[in-house]
C-alpha cells in the first residue's frame, strides 16, 4: 500500500511535469504561430528572444563592433589608402604595399567621406551624424579642426582653387562652402532632395552634386531627382538637371575629358502596380548621363539584363584614359565595368527619343557592359589608384577591401581591415538585407526601397487584390523592434510574419527565407537599425520656444474655444512616448476610395521629420498638409480650432521628435 | 493450421526475404557519376526531332559509366516496354522517366529510386503523360495529352506531388506544351507549339510552376525546330539543339545566356556536319552530346568541347540503336523553390496592358492617329469574348475567367483589325499578369506612369452579352473555314 | 445723339482743362521752356543740373507692353536681377533678358499667376516670389512653392518679400512671415506674439540690422532678430481722418511699405510719406513737399536717394531736392518736376514713363525699371 | 464708345473739382457726421491735415478694356460667413438678401440676356483667410463682389481687392475703420458703429441724462472697435467712461464682470456684443441686482436677444442701420417676397445686402462689364448718392461711407420699437484744413 502510494506519487509528479511539458510546448506553439504565421516553425526561443535583444550582456556577447568600410581616398603618391570604417566611427590608413592597416584616426559619429588635398598632408572628414567636417593632420594622424556644415555631411570636394570645401548636407539637402582659410561657411545653397555625392568638372568650373530622393512631386505622379550645378566662379547654383522616373543617384563622375559625366541611379515602378517582377515590372538599375556637348543632354541607360538585375548601383569611378567605368552594385554583390567607347557610340547615334526608349530598355547594356566582377558582401565605395591600374573595392559587410585590376578585370587581391572575424546573426542579416538574392531575377534587395534602412521617399501601389489600389507609402525601418504590429494595415504582429511567406508570395516572389535567415534578417532589423540624432531639430533635448508652445498643443486637451477634446482625439493618446504610437490600429478618417475598408496601423514618430511624405498612401506632402488638407472633419486630431501659428508650433514639436531612448527615462513624459 | 504449413511458409518467406536481399544487393549498384540515357531502337526513331514529346517504341533508359569505356551498359527499366525521358532528382537518387508497361499501354510517368532500382506508377492518366521533370517541394511537372475537343492533339502541361496526390493543370493553351528543364530560377522552361487554329512555330516559354507569367524565353529564325531537352549551368549559360529553319539534317548545339535569353544565340557547332540530338554539359566542363555524323549510321554519345567547338570520340555507340536524352547521375543545385500566389477558389484574375500603342524601336514619329489603336478584341476558341476600349493613355484593365486561352486583336476607332490575332495566354485563377504592351520590344521594361485602366474597375472577360451576339469577324471566318 | 455727347465731351474737357489748369497754377513757377526741353540725349542741361544737387535724374524711357512680349499690361512689381529684369504682372512672371521677354506661369510651378512682390537673394541667387497664391521659390530654374496648406507660410497672398541672408520675410494678411532657410522653420507674426492690433501686414525690409513691418493700420513693426524684440511705431494721435502734428511719428497707421538705407527708414502710405532716422520722425505730404501724390504704392530706397510709387506718377527726393515724373495726359510726352528750396521747375521730357500708376520700381546703375498700371518702363541715368 | 467714356470722366472729373456740393451730402458737415464737440482734439489743437475731405481718385488704367464676348452669365461675388462662424446665421441672411436681388434682375432678363450669377464663398476658410477667396473670386472672374460682416475679414478682403481690382460693396461691417483705408474700390451701405455710437451718446447722455456709464463689451475686433467711437466721444464731452470689461466669444458666466460693474456703481450700462452672449449678460445683470437702464450696439436687435433674455430685455435701447417695420411699400414688398421665398424675416444683413447687390446690378447695367468703370460709377458721389434702398436713403460721405441715417430701437412689452434718435447738433464745420487747397 505504502509502495504503491510511492509509485503513485512518483507517477502523478510524472504525468504532471509531462502535462506541464506538453502545455508549456502547446503554449510555446501557439506563441510561435501566431507571432510568424507558420505552424512548423523549430520552437527555436533563441530566434525571437536572444539574437534580438538590444543591450544588456547578452546583446554584448552575441554582437561584435565592425568597422563596415564605406568611401574611401588614395593619397596622389598612391602609397596610402583612406578607408572610411562607417561603423568604425573611424578613418583607416591602409599602406597599399603591404595591404595591411597602418593607423586608425578616431573621428566623429558616421563618417560618411573623407578627401585629400592635394599635398596629402590634410583630410577632411564628413561626420554624418555629427553635423561637422575634421580636419585631420595626416603626418600626426590627428584631428586638428572642426568645420561646422548642414546637417547630415556626406560627400566633400575641393573647389578648384582649393580655397573652398564643398560639403554635401545630405539631411538639410544643401550645399555648404566653407572657406579654408577662415574655417567658416560662407554659405549654403539649395541642392536636391537628400544629396549625398558632389564632383568637380575637369576644367573646375561646375561641380555635379548627386541626390538620393525624389523632389516633392504631386500625389502619384513619377519621381524626380535633382542632379544640381553649382558655379564655381559665382558659387551659386546654375542649373538643376532633373532626372524623370529615377533616384537614388548615389554617385557621379566625371571622364576625363569631362565630355560627360555619369551618375549611377535606379529607376523604380513605385506607380505600377505591383503584380509582377518579371521584365523589371519592380525596379530598374543604372546610370545616368550629362552630355556636355548637345546642349547638356540628360540621357539614362540600364545596366539590368532582361532576367537578370544589378541593384543598388553606389559608385562609380572611370579610369584615367576615359575608356572604362566600373560601378558598384551593393545588391548584387558585383562590379559592373562599362565601356565607354562604346557608350559614345550609342549616343552619337541615338536621337532623344530614342534614348529615351533605351531607357526602359533591359537588353541594350549588351552594347556598353565589358564585364561583371563578383565582389564580397556589399561593396560600396570606389577609388582608383593614381596610375589607374588598381580599384579598390570597400567590400562593407565584409570588412575587406578588394583589388582589382582595370587591365584583366580580375581581382587581383583582398585586404583585411582587421575588423571583427566572427559574424554574428545580425551581420548575417544585414547581409540579407542588403543583398538581392532573396528577390526574383535579384531585382532588388531589402535596402533598395529601404536606403540605410530607412524609406525611399516613394509611394507603391502594392495591389491588394486589385490593381490600382491600396497606395503604400514605404515606411521607415528604424528602431521598429517595439513598434508592432507592421505594415500599414497592421496584419503583422512580428517582424518574423512580416517577413516570411507571404513577404515571398507578394514582393519577392521567389523562395522564401529558410528560418536561419529570418532569424539573421530579425536580429539585424531590430538591433541594427538605429535613428540618426535629430541635430537638425533637437540636438539637445531643449525645445525651442516654438516647439515648446507646440508641446502644450499635442498634449492639450481643450480647444482653443474651451470645449473639451474628446480623450480618444488628442494627440498623445494614440501617439505616446516613448515611440509615439499606442501600436493599435485605427481609423483617423484617411482612407481613401481606392483604399480597402481597414484600420490603420498608428505610426511610430520617431524622427518623423526625415519621412515625408505622410500618411499611409502619402498623399500629405508636408506635416502641415495633415491637418490644412487632410482633417477636414477633425478626426486625426482635433485641429481646426487651432491658428495657423499654433500649427506652426505643432508641427515645429513634431520636428523635434527624436529617438524613443530619450523619452523612455523621462519623467515628463510619463 | 499444419505445423508444416507452417514452416513451409516461414520457409518461403525467408527464402523470398533472401532472395529479394540478394537481388537487392545486386541491384544496389550504385549509380553515382553514371550517365543515363534512352536508347532507342534505330527505325523507331524520329531522325528530324519533331515529335516534341518522346514516345519511341521499344527504348529502354540505360546507364554507363561514361569514364569507363568499354563496361557493358544497365538497362534500367528492362520490366518495361518501352520507356523515355529520364529526369534525375536534386540529390541524384532518384529518375523520372515516362514509359508503357505494355504495347498498348498509355504512357504514363514513374519514378525509379535509383538505389534498389524498383518504380512506381506516379500518373494515371486514361491520356498519356510525357517528359517529366523534378520541381523543387517534393512536385513534378510533365506533360498530358488532352482528350480531343477540335483543336488538334493538345498537351498540357500538369504538376502534382510526387505521390501523384495534387494534381493541378498549368497550361491552358491549343498548344503542344511540354516541360525542357526546370531553370535555375525556379520557372519552367516549355518547349511549345501553337496547334489551333493554325500550327505555329516551335519556342521556348518560361512560365512559374504555377502557370502564371508565361513569357517567351526563346525562338529561333524560321521554323527552327527545337529540341525537348534544356540544360542550364551554373554559370547561365542555356544549351539546347536548334533545326535552325527546321533544317532536318542539321541540329545543331545552341547556347544561350539565360539573363539575355533573346538575344545571345551561340551556334556552337555550326562548322561540324552531321546532326546533333542531345546536349548534355557536365559539372566538371564538357559536354556529352548525341551525336550522328551522316545520314547514315546510329546516333552515338559523344563527348564535345564547348571552347574548342570539337567532337571528342564517341563514348557509347551501338548499331541499330539511337542515343538520346543523356543525363548524369549527380546531385545538383536546387531550382528556388517559387512561392504560388494563385487561389484556387478564384474563378478569375487580372491581366493590366500599359499601352496597346506601344512598339518596338519608335522611330522620331511616333505613331500616327490612324495607326493607333483605340480598342481591344479579347478572342476566346470559338468565339469573340469582348470589345473593349482602351483608356486614352493605351492601357486595359480586365477581370479574365481564369485557365481559358484568349487571344487579342487590336482595333483602331473604326473597328478595323490593326494587329493580331496574338498568340494564345491564360490566365490563372488570381493572377495578376501586366505587359507593357502588346507587340512591343519584349525586352522593353514598362515606363512608370499610373495607368489610367487601373483608377477604374476591371473590365469583366468575357463581356456580358458580347459572348453569343458580337461576333467579330475574325471568329466568323474562323467558324467558316472549320465547317469548310 | 452721338454728336451731342462728342459736344458734351468736348466741353467736358475743355472745362476740366481750365479746372486742372487753376490747380497746377498754384504751384507751378514761371519757366522758360525752350531754355528747359531736354533733347532725346543722355545729358541734362546744365542749369537744372544746378538745381539738382547729387539727385539722378533719369529720362529716355522706353515701354513694354503685351505687345513687346510682356504676358499682361498690369504689372505689380519689378526687380532688377543682374543681367535680367524680373517683373510681377497678373499674367505671371515676366523676365527681360537679351532684349527678350520670357513669362513663367503656373504650369512652369509657380504659386500663382498673380505676382505682386520679389527679391533675390544675394547669397544664393535664389529669387522668391510673392503671389497671390503662395510665396515660390525659384532657384536656378526650379519651383519651389510654399502655401499656408502645405507650409508654415501664414498666408498665400505674399505683399511684399524681402530676403536678409539665410533668412526670407514676407508681408502678408495673415501676418508677417519668417522663414529661416537652414531651419526650415517658419514664423508669424501676428497681434498674438507682436504689437500689432490685427495680423495685415504689407510690406517688409530689412536694414540697420533689423526688419522692418509694415502693419496695415498698425503703423510700423521694428524686429529686433538679435533679441527677438519688437517695437511698434504708431501716429500719435490714434486717429484715421486725420494727422495731428506731421512730425510725430508716422503719419498714418495704414502703412504700405518700408524701405531702409542709409541709416533712415522710409514709410509710405496712402496719406503721405514719413522718414525716420532712428530719433526722429518727418512727415512729406503733396501740399508741403514735392511729393507728387499722398498715394504711395510703393517705397524704395536705394543709397541716399529714396523712390515713392505714387498713383500720379513717381517721386524722389534724396532729403533736399524732390524730382518727380508724370506723364503728361495729352501730349503722352513726360513731364519732370523738381522741387527744392526754390521752389518748384517743370521741365518737358520727350520720353514719359508708361503710365502715371505706378506700383514698383528698382534701380541698378544708370538704369531705373518701373512697373505701372500700364506696361513697364525702363529710364537711363541722364548725365 | 472712347469718347463717351472720356466724356464721362472728364464730366466726374470736373463735377468732383467744382460742383459746390463737394461731398455729395446733403449739407456741409463735419467727417463722419462728428459733432463738433466730439470732434478730435478739437479743443485742443486743430489736426495738421484732413484726410477724407474729398474722394480719392483711381488713376490706375483698364477702363479702355472691352468687356468679353464669350460670357454666358454675369457673375458677381459674395463673401461672407457660411460656415465654421458664429455668424453663419447672418451670413446666410446676407447671402439671401443678395440672391433674391439677384433673382428679381434676372427675371427682368439680366444683364443683355445674360444671367446674374452669385458666387458664393465663405469668408474664413480654414487655415486660409479672406483675401485668399477674393483671389479664387478672380479667378472665377467676377464683375464686383459683396461683403462682409466680420471687421476682420472685410478688411483683408479690401486689401487684396485693392491688388485684383474688383470692385467691393460692403453691406454687413460696422467697422468705422473700414473706409478708413483710402482705398478707391469700396463702398459701404450700411451705417458703420460711429453713427452708432453718436446716437448712442446722444442718447445716453443728452437725452436721458446719464453721466455714469460702464461699458462691459466682447473681446473680439467687433467690441473693440465699435467702443472705440464710442469711448472718444463720451471722453470729449466730458463724460470718461467710469468701467470698461470684457468677455470672450462663446462665454456663459459674467459674474466677476458684472461685480465689478456693481462696483463701479454706474447709472447706466452700454453692452457692446453678439446678440446671445448679451441676452445672457442682461440676464444675469438682472438676477444680480442692477437696476440701471442698459444701452447697447446693433447686434443686439436680435429676435435671439429677445428669446433668451426675455422679460429681462424690457426697456433695453439698442442702435439699428434701419427701421424694419417702417410703412415704405418697398421694404415691405421686399419683407413679403423674402418671406415667400426663404421662410423667415429679414434681418438687418438681409435688407443690406438685398440693397447693395441691387446696387452692384445697377452699376452693371449702367457701365457695362468693366471692373474700373463699374467702380468709378458706385464712387462718383452722383449716381448713387441718395440711393432710395429698402433700408432707407444711402448717402455717402467722401470716403464711400454710408452717412445716411441710423434708427434706435426699445423692447417694450417683448418687441422692438424703433425710433429716429434726436438729431445731433452743429454749428460750424471745423477744422478746415485739407488735402489740398
Amino acid at each position: 500500500m505504502k509502495k504503491n502510494k510511492k509509485l503513485f506519487f512518483i507517477l502523478g509528479g510524472l504525468v504532471i511535469i509531462s502535462l506541464l511539458i506538453i502545455s508549456v510546448h502547446k503554449v510555446s506553439r501557439l506563441h510561435v504561430n501566431y507571432m510568424t504565421a507558420v505552424d512548423d516553425h523549430p520552437l527555436n526561443c533563441i530566434s525571437c528572444h536572444v539574437y534580438t535583444q538590444k543591450d544588456g550582456i547578452v546583446a554584448k556577447l552575441i554582437n561584435e563592433d565592425y568597422l563596415s568600410p564605406f568611401n574611401m581616398a588614395v593619397s596622389p603618391d598612391g602609397s596610402k589608402l583612406y578607408v572610411i570604417a562607417q561603423d568604425g566611427d573611424a578613418l583607416l590608413v591602409v599602406d597599399t604595399q603591404t595591404n595591411k592597416v597602418t593607423g586608425k584616426i578616431a573621428v566623429g559619429e558616421r563618417p560618411h567621406s573623407v578627401a585629400i588635398k592635394s599635398d596629402g598632408n590634410t583630410a577632411f572628414v564628413s561626420n554624418q551624424w555629427a553635423d561637422n567636417v575634421y580636419e585631420i593632420d595626416l603626418s600626426l594622424l590627428k584631428v586638428v579642426d572642426t568645420l561646422k556644415t548642414g546637417s547630415g555631411p556626406a560627400e566633400l570636394a575641393f573647389s578648384p582653387d582649393k580655397k573652398f570645401l564643398y560639403v554635401v548636407d545630405s539631411y538639410s539637402s544643401e550645399v555648404s562652402i566653407i572657406d579654408l582659410q577662415t574655417k567658416t561657411e560662407i554659405k549654403r545653397l539649395v541642392a536636391g532632395n537628400n544629396p549625398v555625392a558632389a564632383v568637380f568638372s575637369p576644367d573646375g568650373s561646375q561641380a555635379y552634386v548627386t541626390s538620393r530622393r525624389t523632389l516633392p512631386m504631386p500625389f502619384e505622379t513619377p519621381p524626380i531627382t535633382e542632379l544640381t550645378v553649382i558655379d564655381a566662379a559665382t558659387q551659386m547654383v546654375k542649373e538643376r538637371k532633373m532626372f524623370d522616373n529615377a533616384y537614388l543617384m548615389e554617385n557621379v563622375a566625371f571622364t576625363p575629358s569631362g565630355d560627360m559625366a555619369i551618375a549611377t541611379l535606379i529607376r523604380p515602378k513605385n506607380l505600377i502596380p505591383s503584380i509582377q517582377v518579371e521584365k523589371g515590372w519592380m525596379m530598374t538599375h543604372g546610370i545616368g548621363i550629362i552630355e556636355q556637348g548637345n546642349e547638356g543632354r540628360v540621357i539614362q541607360l540600364l545596366t539590368d539584363e532582361p532576367n537578370a538585375y544589378y541593384p543598388d548601383p553606389f559608385d562609380i569611378v572611370i579610369t584615367p584614359d576615359g575608356q572604362k567605368a566600373f560601378i558598384s552594385h551593393s545588391g548584387a554583390d558585383v562590379i559592373t565595368v562599362i565601356d565607354l567607347n562604346a557608350i559614345r557610340t550609342l549616343l552619337a547615334e541615338s536621337t532623344q527619343k530614342k534614348l529615351d526608349y533605351y531607357s526602359n530598355h533591359l537588353g541594350i547594356s549588351s552594347r556598353y557592359v565589358l564585364k561583371r566582377i563578383p565582389t564580397g558582401a556589399n561593396p560600396k565605395g570606389l577609388v582608383l589608384s593614381p596610375d589607374g591600374k588598381n580599384l579598390y573595392v570597400a567590400e562593407r559587410l565584409e570588412d575587406r577591401i578588394a583589388v582589382i585590376s582595370t587591365e584583366n578585370l580580375e581581382t587581383i587581391k583582398t585586404i583585411n581591415l582587421n575588423g571583427p572575424s566572427r559574424i554574428t546573426v545580425a551581420r548575417k542579416g544585414r547581409r540579407l538585407f542588403n543583398n538581392a538574392g532573396h528577390t526574383f531575377q535579384y531585382q532588388y534587395a531589402c535596402y533598395t526601397c529601404h536606403p540605410d534602412s530607412h524609406e525611399d521617399g516613394l509611394v507603391y501601389n502594392m495591389a491588394g487584390a486589385d490593381m490600382g489600389r491600396n497606395l503604400a507609402n514605404t515606411r521607415s525601418l528604424r528602431d521598429i523592434g517595439d513598434t508592432p504590429p507592421y505594415k500599414w494595415n497592421g496584419k503583422n504582429s512580428s517582424i518574423y510574419k512580416q517577413d516570411g511567406m507571404r513577404f515571398s508570395t507578394v514582393l519577392t516572389r521567389t523562395e522564401a527565407f529558410d528560418y536561419d535567415e529570418l532569424d539573421a534578417l530579425v536580429a539585424y532589423i531590430v538591433t541594427g537599425i538605429k535613428n540618426p540624432p535629430n541635430l537638425r531639430y533637437n540636438p539637445s533635448g531643449h525645445l525651442t520656444e516654438a516647439q515648446k508652445r507646440g508641446k502644450k498643443i499635442y498634449y492639450r486637451t481643450h480647444t482653443n474655444y474651451g470645449e473639451e477634446i474628446p480623450v480618444y482625439n488628442q494627440c498623445a493618446t494614440c501617439h505616446p512616448p516613448p515611440y509615439f504610437t499606442n501600436k493599435q490600429m485605427t481609423d483617423v478618417g484617411t482612407l481613401s476610395e481606392t483604399d480597402d475598408p481597414m484600420l490603420l496601423d498608428v505610426p511610430h514618430l520617431n524622427n518623423i521629420y526625415e519621412s515625408p511624405p505622410y500618411l499611409h498612401d502619402g498623399r500629405a506632402a508636408t506635416l502641415e498638409e495633415l491637418w490644412t488638407k487632410f482633417n477636414n472633419d477633425d478626426k486625426h486630431g482635433v485641429a481646426n480650432d487651432m491658428k495657423k501659428d499654433e500649427l506652426n508650433d505643432l508641427v515645429e514639436y513634431l520636428k523635434s521628435l527624436r529617438d524613443a531612448k530619450y523619452y523612455k527615462n523621462d519623467p515628463e513624459y510619463h | 493450421m499444419n505445423p508444416m504449413k507452417i514452416i513451409f511458409r516461414i520457409g518461403y518467406i525467408v527464402a523470398i526475404g533472401l532472395a529479394s536481399l540478394c537481388l537487392n544487393s545486386c541491384r544496389n549498384q550504385s549509380l553515382e557519376g553514371m550517365v543515363v540515357f534512352t536508347r532507342v531502337p534505330a527505325g523507331n526513331f524520329d531522325i528530324h526531332g519533331k515529335a516534341i514529346a518522346h514516345k519511341y517504341k521499344g527504348a529502354q533508359i540505360v546507364a554507363i559509366n561514361p569514364d569507363k569505356p568499354g563496361v557493358p551498359e544497365i538497362i534500367l527499366t528492362p520490366d518495361f516496354y518501352s520507356a523515355c525521358s529520364p529526369d534525375i532528382s536534386y540529390d541524384a537518387k532518384h529518375l523520372l522517366f515516362t514509359a508503357q508497361q505494355k504495347e498498348n499501354d498509355s504512357w504514363q510517368v514513374w519514378e525509379m529510386n535509383l538505389e534498389n532500382k524498383t518504380s512506381k506508377k506516379i500518373t494515371h492518366f486514361e491520356e498519356s503523360c510525357y517528359g517529366p521533370a523534378y520541381l523543387p517541394g517534393g512536385r513534378l511537372v510533365f506533360s498530358r495529352q488532352m482528350p480531343e475537343t477540335g483543336t488538334g492533339p493538345v498537351h498540357a502541361l500538369y504538376t502534382m506531388d510526387l505521390d501523384g496526390s495534387n494534381v493541378s493543370q498549368i497550361t491552358f493553351q491549343p498548344h503542344f506544351d511540354y516541360t525542357t528543364t526546370v531553370l535555375h530560377d525556379g520557372r519552367i522552361l516549355m518547349l511549345t507549339k501553337q496547334l489551333f487554329p493554325q500550327p505555329g512555330d516551335m519556342m521556348y516559354m518560361a512560365i512559374r510552376p504555377n502557370g502564371t507569367k508565361t513569357e517567351l524565353f526563346y525562338k529561333g529564325p524560321g521554323s527552327s525546330i527545337l529540341n525537348n531537352q534544356v540544360y542550364e549551368t551554373g554559370d547561365g549559360f542555356v544549351y539546347f539543339i536548334e533545326w535552325e529553319n527546321g533544317n532536318p539534317n542539321s541540329g545543331d548545339i545552341i547556347s544561350i545566356n539565360q539573363n539575355r535569353p533573346l538575344f545571345t544565340k551561340v551556334n556552337l557547332t555550326s562548322g561540324i556536319t552531321g546532326s546533333f540530338y542531345s546536349v548534355l554539359p557536365r559539372q566538371s566542363g564538357g559536354m556529352l552530346v548525341s551525336y550522328r555524323p551522316s545520314d547514315a549510321g546510329p546516333v552515338g554519345l559523344y563527348s564535345f568541347s564547348v571552347e574548342d567547338k570539337s567532337l571528342g570520340a564517341p563514348i557509347y555507340k551501338q548499331p541499330g540503336y539511337y542515343v538520346i536524352e543523356p543525363v548524369l547521375v549527380e546531385a545538383f543545385t536546387r531550382p528556388k523553390n517559387l512561392p504560388d500566389d494563385t487561389n484556387p477558389e478564384k474563378s478569375t484574375g487580372l491581366l493590366l496592358c500599359q499601352d496597346i500603342n506601344v512598339i518596338a524601336q519608335p522611330d522620331d514619329a511616333g505613331l500616327s492617329d490612324n495607326a493607333k489603336a483605340t480598342k481591344v478584341e479579347v478572342l476566346g476558341i470559338d468565339k469573340s469574348m469582348g470589345i473593349v476600349p482602351v483608356e486614352d493613355d493605351g492601357s486595359f484593365y480586365l477581370k479574365v475567367i481564369a485557365d481559358t486561352p484568349i487571344r487579342f486583336q487590336t482595333l483602331d476607332k473604326d473597328g478595323n483589325i490593326l494587329y493580331g490575332p496574338s498568340g494564345w495566354i491564360w490566365i490563372r485563377p488570381f493572377e495578376r499578369r501586366g505587359c507593357v504592351g502588346c507587340h512591343q520590344d519584349p525586352e522593353l521594361a514598362p515606363n512608370n506612369v499610373v495607368p489610367l485602366s487601373v483608377k477604374k474597375p476591371p473590365v469583366s472577360i468575357p463581356v456580358e452579352d458580347s459572348y453569343e451576339t458580337e461576333q467579330s469577324p475574325t471568329i466568323k471566318s474562323l467558324n467558316k473555314n472549320e465547317k469548310e | 445723339m452721338k454728336t451731342t455727347i462728342q459736344k458734351f465731351a468736348a466741353g467736358a474737357k475743355i472745362f476740366s482743362l481750365i479746372i486742372l489748369g487753376g490747380c497746377f497754377l498754384g504751384f507751378t513757377t514761371d519757366v522758360n521752356k525752350s531754355d528747359l526741353e531736354v533733347p532725346a540725349t543722355k545729358s541734362i542741361k546744365t542749369d537744372i543740373k544746378k538745381e539738382l544737387g547729387v539727385m539722378p535724374v533719369y529720362g529716355n524711357w522706353k515701354t513694354f507692353t503685351k505687345e513687346d512680349g510682356l504676358p499682361a499690361d498690369k504689372a505689380f512689381c519689378v526687380r532688377i536681377d543682374g543681367e535680367r529684369v524680373l517683373v510681377g504682372t497678373n499674367a505671371g512672371l515676366a523676365v527681360y533678358e537679351n532684349n527678350e521677354w520670357k513669362t513663367y506661369t503656373v504650369e512652369d510651378g509657380l504659386a500663382h499667376s498673380g505676382v505682386i512682390s520679389i527679391d533675390v537673394s544675394e547669397l544664393t541667387g535664389d529669387i522668391w516670389i510673392g503671389t497671390l497664391g503662395g510665396l515660390t521659390r525659384w532657384s536656378a530654374g526650379r519651383f519651389y512653392t510654399f502655401t499656408q496648406f502645405n507650409s508654415g507660410l501664414p498666408n498665400d497672398v505674399i505683399y511684399s518679400v524681402v530676403c536678409d541672408g539665410k533668412d526670407v520675410w514676407v508681408a502678408t494678411g495673415g501676418g508677417a512671415g519668417h522663414y529661416d532657410t537652414y531651419t526650415e522653420e517658419w514664423g508669424i507674426y501676428t497681434e498674438r506674439n507682436a504689437p500689432m492690433h490685427e495680423p495685415w501686414t504689407y510690406g517688409v525690409c530689412a536694414g540697420g540690422n533689423k526688419i522692418w513691418i509694415a502693419a496695415w493700420g498698425g503703423g510700423v513693426i521694428e524686429y529686433n532678430p538679435k533679441t527677438k524684440g519688437f517695437r511698434d511705431y504708431t501716429d500719435p494721435d490714434g486717429e484715421m481722418e486725420i494727422d495731428l502734428f506731421p512730425d510725430d511719428g508716422v503719419v498714418h497707421n495704414i502703412t504700405t511699405g518700408v524701405s531702409y538705407a542709409d541709416d533712415i527708414l522710409w514709410v509710405g502710405t496712402y496719406f503721405g510719406l514719413s522718414r525716420y532716422d532712428g530719433t526722429h520722425w518727418k512727415g512729406y505730404f503733396d501740399h508741403d513737399s514735392g511729393l507728387i501724390s499722398n498715394f504711395i504704392n510703393f517705397v524704395k530706397a536705394d543709397g541716399s536717394v529714396v523712390w515713392l510709387c505714387t498713383d500720379l506718377g513717381l517721386s524722389s527726393f534724396d532729403g533736399d531736392t524732390w524730382v518727380s515724373y508724370q506723364k503728361d495726359k495729352n501730349s503722352k510726352k513726360g513731364k519732370i518736376l523738381i522741387t527744392n528750396d526754390s521752389g518748384l521747375k517743370e521741365v518737358d521730357a520727350p520720353t514719359s514713363i508708361s503710365h502715371n500708376f505706378v506700383s514698383g520700381v528698382d534701380i541698378q546703375g544708370d538704369n531705373i525699371w518701373l512697373a505701372t498700371s500700364k506696361g513697364v518702363c525702363r529710364g537711363e541715368k541722364l548725365k | 464708345m472712347k469718347p463717351k467714356i472720356q466724356a464721362l470722366l472728364f464730366f466726374i472729373f470736373a463735377i468732383l473739382f467744382s460742383v459746390l456740393d463737394v461731398n455729395g451730402q446733403e449739407h456741409k458737415m463735419n467727417y463722419g457726421k462728428t459733432p463738433d464737440d466730439m470732434i478730435p482734439y478739437g479743443r485742443f489743437q486743430k489736426a495738421y491735415i484732413n484726410f477724407f475731405d474729398k474722394p480719392q481718385a483711381f488713376t490706375g488704367a483698364g477702363r479702355e478694356k472691352a468687356p468679353p464676348t464669350d460670357l454666358t452669365e454675369v457673375r458677381i461675388g459674395f463673401l461672407g460667413p457660411l460656415e465654421g462662424s458664429a455668424m453663419v446665421p447672418q451670413g446666410i441672411q446676407m447671402l439671401q438678401g443678395a440672391t433674391l436681388a439677384v433673382d428679381e434682375a434676372n427675371k427682368k432678363g439680366g444683364y443683355n440676356g445674360l444671367p446674374f450669377k452669385i458666387m458664393p464663398h465663405n469668408d474664413v476658410g480654414l487655415w486660409g483667410a479672406a483675401a485668399n477667396e477674393v483671389v479664387k473670386m478672380d479667378d472665377e472672374k467676377v464683375w464686383a463682389f459683396l461683403g462682409s460682416i466680420d471687421g476682420i475679414n472685410t478688411h483683408v478682403a479690401l486689401r487684396v481687392t485693392f491688388k485684383l481690382e474688383i470692385p467691393m460693396v460692403n453691406t454687413g461691417d460696422p467697422d468705422p475703420t473700414l473706409t478708413e483705408t483710402r482705398i478707391p474700390w469700396v463702398i459701404r451701405c450700411i451705417s458703420d458703429d460711429r453713427q452708432s455710437s453718436y446716437a448712442l451718446v446722444n442718447y445716453i447722455y443728452r437725452k436721458k441724462g446719464h453721466s455714469r456709464v460702464a461699458v462691459l463689451r466682447v473681446d473680439s475686433r467687433y467690441g473693440r472697435v465699435g467702443i472705440l467711437e464710442f469711448k472718444d466721444a463720451v471722453l470729449r464731452i466730458g463724460y470718461p467712461l467710469v468701467l470698461e470689461v470684457r468677455y470672450a466669444e462663446g462665454d456663459t458666466d459674467f459674474t466677476t464682470q458684472i461685480q465689478r460693474m456693481i462696483d463701479s456703481s454706474p447709472d447706466a450700462i452700454v453692452l457692446w456684443g453678439n446678440a446671445k452672449e448679451t441676452a445672457l449678460i442682461i440676464k444675469q445683470i438682472r438676477k444680480m441686482g442692477m437696476k440701471q437702464p442698459i444701452f447697447g450696439s446693433d447686434r443686439l436687435m436680435s429676435p435671439e436677444l429677445l428669446k433668451i433674455a426675455g422679460k429681462d430685455a424690457e426697456g433695453l435701447v439698442t442702435t439699428c442701420q434701419y427701421n424694419p417695420t417702417l410703412n415704405d411699400s418697398a421694404l415691405q414688398a421686399f419683407n413679403k417676397n423674402y418671406y415667400d421665398k426663404y421662410g423667415m424675416e429679414p434681418d438687418v444683413f438681409a435688407a443690406h445686402a438685398y440693397d447693395g447687390m441691387n446696387i452692384i446690378i445697377d452699376a452693371i447695367h449702367k457701365v457695362g462689364l468693366n471692373r474700373v468703370l463699374i467702380r468709378d460709377v458706385l464712387t462718383d458721389l452722383k449716381t448713387f448718392q441718395g440711393y432710395k434702398g429698402v433700408t432707407g436713403k444711402i448717402i455717402f460721405d467722401a470716403s464711400w461711407n454710408d452717412i445716411g441715417s441710423i434708427w434706435m430701437a426699445e423692447v417694450r412689452d417683448g418687441k422692438f420699437v424703433f425710433f429716429p434718435p434726436s438729431p445731433l447738433t452743429y454749428d460750424k464745420p471745423a477744422n478746415n484744413k485739407s488735402t489740398s487747397e
